[in-house]
């Protein structure tokens, strides 16, 4: 029972960042109220550095901590983009903190160890590790949202994602336990090994999944475990709901893919139907309470739900071997393509944003293509990436998934995509038209690092729909490294 | 006769010509117009039409020297896909010259008198641009003729064909801001869209015809149609022939489509003439003959077109009768004489047809422009008396134009209604001599050109078709009569209105082409002169047309006719000539006839049952379907209620009861009444929020555990 | 660099480049922008007739291809695929000739944004062009619903009172049938192994069924966008409310992205499902036609009744295409031209009588000719190409159309031909009606009106003159001569017809 | 030895208990007692397994849960002291100022 170097070097990002994050922790005691944007600074520096270890990695392959945790091409995506989120939460967060008056340094360290967490859940192979891995990244992500404080509505939502997430937790708990005694052990390998062997109760380890996958579908709020959503996308301060939308969807489905794919494949065919029906609901339901919101966090809430709705999509077929590596890469190409649509729609909603929850309706938004027109531009695209529209990453994903999901033989739930997409076609122009066709007299701040996540979150939605050549590759050669 | 060989002798290559010559006047005029004097334009647009003439000329003078064999002159490709090939090509056979002859030949000499006209005429004289539009529509209207006469094939043919329909409408139109009487109103307007769609009717008919062609021949190309006919089911033929008949019905104003004809009147006269009696209408006459060897296959559908023009031509008569406008009669009249040629190419008598059609275009065209002569006098009449009025009461008026006072102080006076004229012959005598000798050629007098034509058409009749026969005697009866009545109602009496007493005789200029087309209405019998080493048209005709049947004079046929018009010539002098009309009387016929004369009066009431039964209907519909059908029920009830109000209602849902909420609540309920025991509790889950979230966390549980277990 | 240089390539995205100048200059300097998107426009054309002097009629094939791997990996076959044919060029060049017309037509119009209004309008070019040049699917899908944003935008910001709800509706419709044929494309894509149109082509061997579905999924797409009745009620509205110049290009080239949409792909990829389709598409096309024609009739607003016409038009241009003969389908295509121009040129001419006297309403009209003589004479012109005259463009396109179904062994019922042939009656009594109440008969109102609030009317001015003149020469010589036209297409419409399962 | 379904099956009834009383009860720190329930009960059922497949694997889970849950009371019950701050009661169904 010796680690080898080999060993750390499987979790050498996780180790690096959290070890960074509880030196920031103390670091962050000795500068100064006013000067918080080093702590930013220095936790962004963190991630960048992680980052570039992260993709050091690219094409190594280990297991490490007696097949607890994997490094393989899975992995290193998936980390990417949430060292990529990450930052961007950063930038997003930077002046917005400050001009919330809610700057204080345990924003960035808590915001660290949540990625910490969500990588961990990236490399998990082992339900113990996911578990803890969830763990990690849920608790500093109740007190994000809650880190407003003492504003109400922030408590409120800090609280109701603190109660459904443990509860959710809960689930997850009991149904390792269940896998646990079906198989006899948490490792994701050995479930595969134990469920082919005649002896194990398929029930237990049915339900145990089916547990398990309920957990997994609160954190990327599938329907019907999304209900805090929006709730808690309203109340948190803004920042840490762009980061929450896109890093916990992220992880939760990474974690969802390897366990699924990994450890439940022979359960593919009770599955497949569960994964279509929650698929199919969180699509309309999402996209169909959407329309009557006015609140724009609220809708694009719903339309985080919504995508949830495509991304699952991604998993239906995740039993059959032909298509299954298409449709996860798909699933994982959709992810990054939804991370930075979703960054950049947040950051346009901060640069509005005012204090007291002000300037949060869409209707705030008249007049913006005319008083800032770059700012509208930008939100157009992100309007027409989640409605998936060229010349921009959400049609390029969305026709990634449904090719997927064609090829899977589901022709009907890609019907139900598509027409689902049509209802939120209604939604997001409906900012569109805001913004170019009614007047009015925004009003915006304008940040550096706002300015920076909307600009690059525009340039690389539309320049990778037309060159997604590379995302592409990446994506599909990380799967295929999966298995 | 095959594909007409190219003959590079002659003046054949001039053929284009007969098209491009007046194109250019009217590109001249619309380009110069501007800055060119109503002479100069006059004149350019009438060397226009002459050139044509003079090319029409030279290409029969070619012809004939060619012994009448047919000449193509290809000119251009125009639509070529598939084994559709069609080209523009010029015709030149002994059949399209006539026609380019008279057309031409008619045409220009209208083309004179029209710019002593439209200077004259003094209601019109506030628009300035009335000249050039006049005479570029003029120009125009031949162009498309000339594209009608001498096409190649059918569809050619149909291009002259629509293109005369729409200077046919521009013309009717062409005070298109007022009504004949020079009142504000879409009246003009109004009659010239009435032609153009009744002509689109027909053409419907018409391209029906070409398409069944196509598929049955694979061309429009007359000689490859032909020659393909006989190989071809004669049900075919019946129905191409059927439906070109609604095309010449709606173009030479047939029953049941003649109703454009009389409003067409609101045009100025020299149109009246030119296209709505000499030329245009007569383009059906010329379809039916073009295509002589169709007909002649299959007799049904000659019968059918031999009645259909017998019962027009005593309908139209009838009507006739019963008109007041000067105007008006002669339109009846061409109505009912063009139902006479009909008739006879129905009959397969297609020189009698054709030679009626040349007769009919120079003594209809002398009517009408002497009739325009006789309203232009009215006219001066009318102003003089106008003057005179305001001589006499000058009181505070000067500073007003006449043509408003006039309105102004006056029930508009009409100088195209006979019953305000009388006694012309004094006044206007040269206009009296011109319209007896018009009069009596249509009549069908000794030795008048109608005459000629009338009787080869009706021993042809009585030949074959004795009840053609009878209808079109009668219906020549009536000729005569409403002729007379409109001399008698006219020329003689004493006048009825000051205009009448103080009309004037018209300039040379109008009156020098009437002179030439009365000598024409004299002499045009000569043409076919039904004795033995005669019967030109008929021998020129037959280079075109091979079988021509060409009877001698039948005693028997032309005593009756004649003793039948001069009997109606007597009856009307019997009525009208006696006992002169007096200013105010009614017409002396009505009350012996009785609603017989309303009938006629009022045109058998033939566009109020149209009206009632097509043209209401049809709006009536358009306006449902529109309001309606497309509007309320789809735009708005569809679309609206059905498609945005099921989105506004599920969204609805979301954002009043928050749609999953309402959804969980509403499954609690249901659980709650089925489980007794737990409905207490559960009910309780309506309180709290939180809880309700985490219900719905359970029930997503509950619901995959029991699918999976379940299953 | 080779990519770029290609024609069609060049072709298709130069008015980029006006749009990249356009978004540096200041938003004040109105004139200067709308001279680099009038130059812009005005060399795409350049390019496009350069395109029109290398391209060979005589081949079948696509031409001046540019084909370059775009995204090849993870089972993706995905291709740059550029390439022009007989059934393509024409449009091809309608789209560059309409675009220079309409962004003059704007000049004065236009005041407010006039940069951003360029933008979206030289972005629309690229949108559109790009869809009749893709030979790939998912290409195409692209530029496809490319097209919808900037139209979305031009109708939503620029014009009338219920621009919003038009726009949106505009937009929703025409997405609700495309997102179904993204799914069909798809599904080719993945059974085929690639998007590429002329190798799913060649592949072939879709099963019947199959191909109905797909064939049904395509035609939910290109139907509401022709729109084929009863699809077409967001038609009125766009139309209605949108500017002039979004007027101009929705009815001569975005109507026609539906109709070629039917012959570049349903045709080819779908013969047996087209085949079984015809009957049926040439009812609703019929329908289409004479049910487009009494609405229009009985409009009060002349748009709304030009756009209602448009759907009687297209309903021929349907029907040509079913008619799957060499007539049927060249008239089909020559109509999508023909109607681009003269339903183009009605759209400008309205707008243009609309910025004096800001009303649509027909009945306040009266009486034009004689106050507005040049505008008078070329509106006639415009109405009688409209309505099918013989020595017009219109006639060739229906005569052709009309001829081609009559005989059609795919439609193989004469009625629908004969009652389309009504069709051209009642074209007669609208556009007359048209024409008659604006026109012709007593002064109208607005005449005073106008006067009250300053010079009264004037006619065109030159600047307008340039603008409608262009369609005018085209609108003649089609009628005249259109050989050339037919012989642009007639061998690639030759060719797909052969390819047709006609029983 | 007591068979390990008697385990399970009560496991399973606390966890049931727990998840009831997660839904019946408002005070944020009953259902948060709740949780911990259903945590515990989870951990009833893994130590049962352990014990009888005789692996440590799972009393190791056991270890974690405990521990990550210690953790989660901190953090829970921080919160929980900030909204009774504020709003004096910890009656969850009071929290709904966010909804719709």
């Amino acid at each position: 029972m010796n680690l080898t170097p080999q060993d750390y070097q499987v979790l050498t990002p996780y180790i690096l960042l959290t070890a960074w994050a509880c030196v920031l922790l103390l670091a962050d005691l000795f500068i100064p109220r006013e000067r918080k944007s080093i702590t930013a600074l220095l936790a962004a520096l963190g991630l960048a550095v992680t980052l570039g270890v992260t993709l050091s990695q690219v094409g190594i392959e280990q297991t490490g901590f007696f097949g607890m945790a994997v490094l393989d091409g899975f992995s290193t995506f998936v980390n990417a983009l949430l060292l990529v989120s990450g930052i961007l939460g950063i930038a997003i967060a930077h002046d917005y903190v400050k001009r919330m008056g809610i700057e204080r340094g345990e924003y960035y360290t808590l915001l660290l160890f949540s990625v910490s967490g969500m990588m961990l859940m990236a490399q998990a192979a082992d339900l113990i590790i996911v578990f803890i891995a969830l763990e990690l990244l849920s608790i500093p992500l109740y007190v994000l949202a809650a880190f407003a404080r003492p504003q109400l509505s922030s408590e409120e939502a800090g609280m109701k994602y603190f109660l459904l997430g443990a509860f959710a937790t809960g689930f997850v708990v009991y149904g390792t336990a269940l896998v646990f005694g079906a198989t006899g052990t948490t490792s994701l390998a050995g479930i595969v090994a134990a469920a082919a062997s005649p002896s194990t109760s398929t029930l237990l380890l049915t339900i145990g999944a089916a547990l398990v996958l309920v957990g997994f579908g609160f954190k990327v709020a599938a329907v019907p475990f999304h209900m805090w959503t929006p709730d808690v996308y309203q109340g948190a301060p803004t920042a840490v709901t762009a980061f929450m939308a896109a890093g916990a969807k992220i992880a939760g489905f990474a974690a969802l893919l390897r366990v699924f794919a990994t450890a439940f494949s022979s359960l593919a065919v009770d599955m497949t139907a569960v994964l279509w029906a929650l698929a199919a609901l969180t699509m309309i339901l999402g996209n169909v309470i959407a329309i009557s919101q006015t609140d724009i966090k609220r809708m694009l809430a719903y339309s985080s739900i919504a995508h949830a709705g495509y991304i699952l999509m991604a998993f239906v077929p995740y039993g059959n071997p032909a298509v299954r590596d298409v449709s996860i890469a798909a699933g994982l190409f959709y992810l990054a393509a939804y991370a930075f649509t979703n960054f950049g729609a947040w950051s346009v909603v901060i640069a509005l944003e005012k204090k007291e929850e002000k300037g949060l309706a869409i209707a705030d938004y008249a007049g913006l293509g005319r008083k800032h027109p770059l700012l509208a531009a930008a939100m157009t695209v992100f309007m027409l990436s989640l409605v998936g529209l060229p010349p921009t990453l959400g049609l390029v994903g969305k026709v990634y998934l449904f090719r997927a999901v064609i090829a899977g033989g589901f022709t009907g739930l890609a019907i139900i995509g598509v027409l689902t997409s049509l209802i939120s076609a209604y939604y997001y122009l409906r900012v569109v038209v805001t913004m170019y066709m009614k007047d009015g007299e925004p009003e915006t701040v304008r940040e550096t690092w706002l300015g920076f996540t909307t600009g690059l979150s525009a340039i690389v939605t539309v320049v990778f729909s037309l060159l997604p050549q590379s995302l592409f590759a990446w994506a599909s050669e990380a799967v295929l490294k999966l298995f | 006769m095959h594909l007409s060989e190219s003959v590079t002798t002659g003046y054949f290559f001039l053929a284009p010509w007969l098209v491009f010559a007046p194109v250019i006047g009217l590109l001249i005029n619309i380009i110069f117009g501007g800055r060119l004097s109503e002479k100069a334009i006059g004149t350019v647009a009438s060397l226009a039409s002459g050139a044509s003439f003079v090319v029409s000329v030279l290409l029969a003078w070619s012809l004939a020297a060619g012994h009448g064999a047919a000449v193509t002159v290809p000119f251009l490709e125009w639509i070529h896909i598939g084994d559709l090939e069609l080209d523009w090509a010029f015709r030149v056979d002994s059949l399209s010259t006539t026609m380019m002859l008279v057309v031409s030949g008619v045409g220009t000499l209208i083309h004179i008198y029209a710019i002593g006209y439209m200077h004259e005429d003094v209601r019109f004289k506030h628009d300035p641009g009335r000249f050039r539009r006049f005479f570029v529509f003029l120009n125009l209207f031949i162009a498309m003729m000339m594209i009608l006469v001498s096409g190649d094939s059918y569809l050619m043919l149909f291009v002259g064909w629509e293109g005369v329909g729409l200077c046919s409408f521009l013309l009717i139109g062409f005070w298109y801001d007022m009504d004949t009487l020079g009142r504000p109103s879409w009246a003009n307007s109004n009659a010239a869209k009435k032609a153009f769609v009744t002509n689109r009717v027909g053409d419907f008919g018409f391209l029906i015809a070409a398409f069944l062609m196509f598929w049955a021949f694979g061309s429009f190309q007359f000689d490859e149609v032909f020659e393909a006919a006989h190989a071809v089911a004669p049900g075919v033929i019946v129905a191409i022939t059927l439906f070109m008949l609604i095309g010449v019905a709606g173009k030479s104003a047939q029953i049941p489509l003649y109703v454009w004809l009389p409003d067409a009147m609101a045009g100025p006269t020299p149109v009246s003439a030119l296209i709505h009696a000499a030329t245009m209408v007569t383009a059906g006459v010329y379809l039916i003959t073009r295509s002589a060897e169709l007909y002649t296959l299959v007799p049904q559908a000659q019968y059918t077109v031999a009645m259909t023009g017998a019962i027009t031509a005593l309908f139209a008569a009838t009507i006739a009768v019963g008109q007041y406008d000067i105007k008006k009669v002669l339109a009846y009249s061409t109505i009912s004489q063009l139902g006479f040629m009909v008739a006879a190419v129905g009959m397969g008598a297609f020189v009698a047809g054709m030679f009626h059609l040349v007769t009919h275009a120079f003594f209809k065209a002398l009517l009408f422009l002497s009739a325009g002569s006789v309203i232009l006098g009215l006219e001066r009449g009318h102003h003089h008396a106008e003057h005179a009025h305001h001589e006499k009461k000058p009181i505070g008026k000067s500073g007003k134009s006449k043509a408003e006072s006039g309105h102004d102080e006056h029930e508009v006076f009409d100088p195209g209604d006979m019953r305000n004229m009388g006694g012309l012959r004094k006044t206007m005598p040269v206009t009296f001599w011109l319209y007896m000798i018009g009069t009596l050629a249509l009549a069908g007098i000794v030795p008048f050109a109608g005459f000629w034509s009338k009787d080869e058409i009706l021993l042809d009749a009585s030949r074959h078709y004795p009840a053609v026969y009878i209808l079109l005697s009668i219906a020549a009866f009536f000729t005569a009569f409403y002729m007379g009545r409109q001399i008698w109602l006219v020329f003689f009496g004493e006048p009825r209105h000051e205009a009448a007493a103080h009309a004037e005789e018209s300039k040379p200029i109008i009156t020098v082409p009437l002179m030439v087309l009365a000598a024409l209405s004299l002499l045009g019998g000569a043409l076919n002169l039904p004795f033995e080493g005669f019967h030109q048209l008929g021998h020129w005709l037959e280079y075109t047309l091979h079988e021509v049947e060409a009877f001698p004079l039948n005693l028997q046929v032309a005593g009756v006719s004649t003793l039948v018009a001069l009997f109606a010539i007597f009856l009307s002098w019997l009525i009208y000539g006696r006992n002169p009309l007096k200013a105010g009387q009614p017409d002396p016929l009505k009350k012996p006839l009785g609603f017989i004369f309303t009938g006629m009066e009022n045109k058998w009431f033939v566009d109020e049952g149209y009206f009632a039964v097509i043209i209401n209907p049809f709006k009536k519909l358009s306006y449902f379907l529109a309001d309606v059908v497309d509007w309320r029920f789809w735009h708005d009830w569809f679309h609206e209620t059905v498609i945005a109000g099921t989105y506004n209602w599920l969204s609805n849902i979301g954002l009043n009861l928050y749609a999953d909420q309402k959804g969980i609540d509403a499954f609690a309920n249901w659980l709650g009444t089925a489980t007794q025991s737990l409905s207490a509790t559960l009910r309780k889950v309506q309180t709290g929020f939180v809880r309700s979230y985490a219900l719905s966390v359970l029930l997503g549980v509950v619901l995959i555990l029991g699918y999976l277990i379940v299953k | 660099m080779e990519f770029l240089l290609k024609p069609l390539t060049l072709l298709t995205f130069f008015p980029l480049l006006g749009v990249l100048l356009i978004l540096f200059i200041n938003a004040e300097a109105k004139n200067i922008i709308r001279w680099v998107a009038l130059i812009t426009s005005l060399i795409t054309f350049g390019i496009s007739l350069w395109v029109l002097a290398m391209f060979d009629a005589s081949n079948v094939n696509l031409q001046l291809v540019a084909r370059y791997d775009w995204i090849t990996v993870a089972g993706w076959n995905i291709q740059y695929f550029l390439g022009i044919d007989g059934l393509s060029i024409l449009l091809v060049l309608l789209t560059a000739f309409l675009t220079p017309i309409s962004i003059l037509s704007t000049w004065t119009a236009i005041e407010e944004r006039v940069k951003d209004f360029m933008i979206f309008f030289l972005l629309l070019e690229v949108g559109m062009t790009g869809v009749f040049l893709a030979q790939d699917l998912f290409l195409f899908y692209i530029f496809w619903e490319f097209t919808l944003v900037p139209m979305y935008f031009l109708i939503g910001i620029w014009g009338g009172p219920r621009r919003i709800y038009a726009a949106i509706k505009f937009f929703l419709y025409t997405m609700a049938g495309s997102i179904l044929m993204l799914l069909a494309i798809l599904w080719l894509g993945i059974y085929g192994g690639t998007f590429s149109v002329p190798d799913l082509i060649a592949q072939g061997n879709i099963p019947a069924d199959i191909q109905w579905w797909l064939f049904l999924a395509f035609t939910a797409a290109f139907a509401i966008k022709v729109p084929m009745w009863p699809l077409h009620s967001w038609l009125p509205d766009a139309h209605v409310e949108a500017p002039t110049a979004g007027s101009v290009i929705l009815a001569g080239v975005l109507l026609k992205m539906g109709t070629y949409g039917f012959v570049r792909f349903n045709l080819p990829l779908f013969p047996e499902a087209a085949v079984r389709a015809a009957p049926w598409i040439a009812l609703l096309a019929t329908i289409g036609i004479l049910y487009g024609a009494m609405v229009s009739y009985a409009q009060a607003d002349v748009k709304k009744l030009v756009a209602y016409s448009s759907v009687s038009h297209l309903g021929f241009v349907m029907l040509g295409l079913f008619a799957m003969n060499p007539q049927g389908i060249a008239g089909g295509i020559l109509q999508m031209i023909n109607h681009g121009l003269s339903t183009g040129a009605l759209f400008l001419l309205v707008g243009m009588i609309y910025e004096q006297t800001h009303t649509r309403e027909i009945k306040v009209y009266g009486g034009l000719w004689k106050i507005t003589p040049v505008f008078g004479s070329i509106m006639l012109i415009v109405s009688l190409s409209s309505m099918g005259l013989p020595g017009l463009n219109g006639f060739v396109g229906e005569f052709t159309i009309l001829l081609g179904a009559f005989g059609s062994k795919a439609i193989n019922n004469t009625a629908y031909a004969i009652a389309s042939a009504l069709g051209v009656i009642m074209a007669a009594v609208y556009i007359l009606y048209m024409f008659q109440k604006m026109f012709l008969g007593p002064q109208g109102e607005i005449v005073d009106e106008v006067k009250k609030h300053g010079h009264g009317l004037r006619d065109l001015n030159w600047r307008e003159i340039v603008t409608v003149v262009p369609l005018l020469i085209f609108i003649f010589w089609i009628g005249l001569y259109p050989k050339p036209f037919f012989a642009l297409m007639a061998p690639a419409v030759e060719h797909l017809v052969g390819m047709l399962p006609i029983p | 030895m007591i068979p390990v379904e008697y385990y399970i099956v009560l496991s399973a009834i606390l966890f049931a208990i727990g998840v009831a009383g997660v839904l019946i009860r408002r005070n944020a720190l009953i259902i948060f007692m709740s949780i911990e329930l259903m945590l515990n009960a989870a951990n009833l059922a893994v130590v049962a397994f352990s014990s009888v497949l005789k692996t440590f694997s799972g009393q190791v889970f056991v270890f974690f849960v405990i521990a990550v849950a210690a953790a989660e009371v901190a953090v829970g019950l921080a919160l929980i002291v900030e909204i009774f701050k504020a709003k004096h009661s910890i009656d969850v169904d009071q929290m709904s100022s966010l909804k719709g």
